[in-house]
């Protein structure tokens, strides 16, 4: 499973990109969040609050239950501030 | 008949106008929208975003406002990378028959812009510290009232 | 800090935005709106108006948008004569701190402009045959929503 | 007082100004507008219909019950159609 990670939670976790193979029984995007906070201290800092984290599957808005799958692209990052 | 565009390069809304409209004779009005970086204790903007999320993301935006409103056709440009006060961040146009569907979608292409594109501002303050920008609460307002009008 | 013409030459978005903005770092967003002629069965317009009144009008209606919104600059321009589908019409600039009162004093700008200022249209069609545009009932309640959002 | 003419109401009256005297008797634009209808078929014709005439007085937005005076530029025209 391709992660990636935008604005502060790239600075926290210290890396754009990973390839991670999470266990089986992560099967949705919180699922998936509670796995990642326990990989290290940057991570734990990064998914600390999950109320201000968004997150996209195969580039797609997602919520809390969507489902992930290990070839899918899932980013993490703060709420958007374009415009 | 929607142009959508991620660039360094800052854009000419002379010419995108004129690229918009160039040989149409059924628009009657084009809103536009200029979003520009804000001084004050501002000294830099650093814009990022998430390749290939963000063309998608634009392009639902821009359809959805398609379904919504009559349009002749929009465009969409939005900046990335390092932008000084002054400079140009994003231009939304839409052209309609009507001036209110052209107004209209404008408004609703800035507001859906700002909540669903995936982009992030990081400001470099005169003082040398940095800061993310942290999304404003009414901006997802505004993105809801549109949900709500429907 | 407002531009107001009333001209036959047509007009330069880029160059107007660039002097609306110029120098400043308080501009956060600029609403814009251009009204062009449509086709169809028109073959020109010809555009009158009342010299002396038309400036005065133009001036009251953006003094009521300045005082409604916390504008960093506007811009009216109105081009009068002959002109040709797909030509310039109008241009409405309205320039702020925040993309709200900048996309709503440019919607609130072209809605007067459309009531209140003294200009008449006169379409010669394809057949030539002449007939002088009938003004929209649509436009005066657009001017009369917004004294009731007061 | 000076009297203008506009779009339709121009070509109508055959006249885009004239200067004209009325009687004492006309003191606001409900009053000049009955006097200016039977000056010629021409004026008939532009003030055939009130409810589709608009009027500046000293080129401020009037009402039929607007005063006018000797020295006024009072304009006629129909609903204005700019933008």
């Amino acid at each position: 499973m391709k992660i990636l990670y935008f604005a502060w939670l790239k600075e926290r976790v210290g890396a754009a990109e990973e390839t991670l193979a999470p266990p089986a029984s992560v099967t949705t995007v919180s699922d998936l969040m509670t796995w990642l906070r326990d990989q290290s201290a940057g991570h734990a800092a990064a998914f600390s609050d999950r109320r201000v984290i968004r997150c996209a599957v195969n580039q797609d808005l997602a919520t809390p239950t969507t489902p992930v799958a290990a070839n899918d692209e899932v980013a993490f990052f703060p709420p958007m501030t374009g415009g | 008949m929607a142009t959508i565009r991620v660039q360094t390069a800052d854009f000419d809304i002379g010419a995108e106008l004129a690229r918009l409209t160039a040989s149409r004779v059924d628009i009657g009005g084009i809103g536009a929208f200029v979003g520009t970086v804000r001084g004050g204790d501002v000294a830099e903007l650093m814009l990022e975003h998430y390749p290939g999320m963000t063309e998608r993301a634009l392009a639902q935006i821009v359809a959805r406002a398609e379904a919504r409103w009559p349009l002749c056709g929009c465009t969409v440009i939005h900046r990335v990378g390092a932008l000084k006060p002054g400079e140009n961040i994003v231009l939304v146009l839409a052209a309609s028959t009507h001036r209110q569907a052209a107004l209209e979608a404008t408004a609703f292409l800035i507001d859906w812009l700002k909540t669903d594109a995936p982009f992030w501002k990081k400001e470099t303050h005169t003082d040398g510290s940095t800061a993310w920008v942290e999304a404003r609460e009414g901006d997802e307002i505004a993105t809801a009232t549109w949900l709500a009008e429907r």
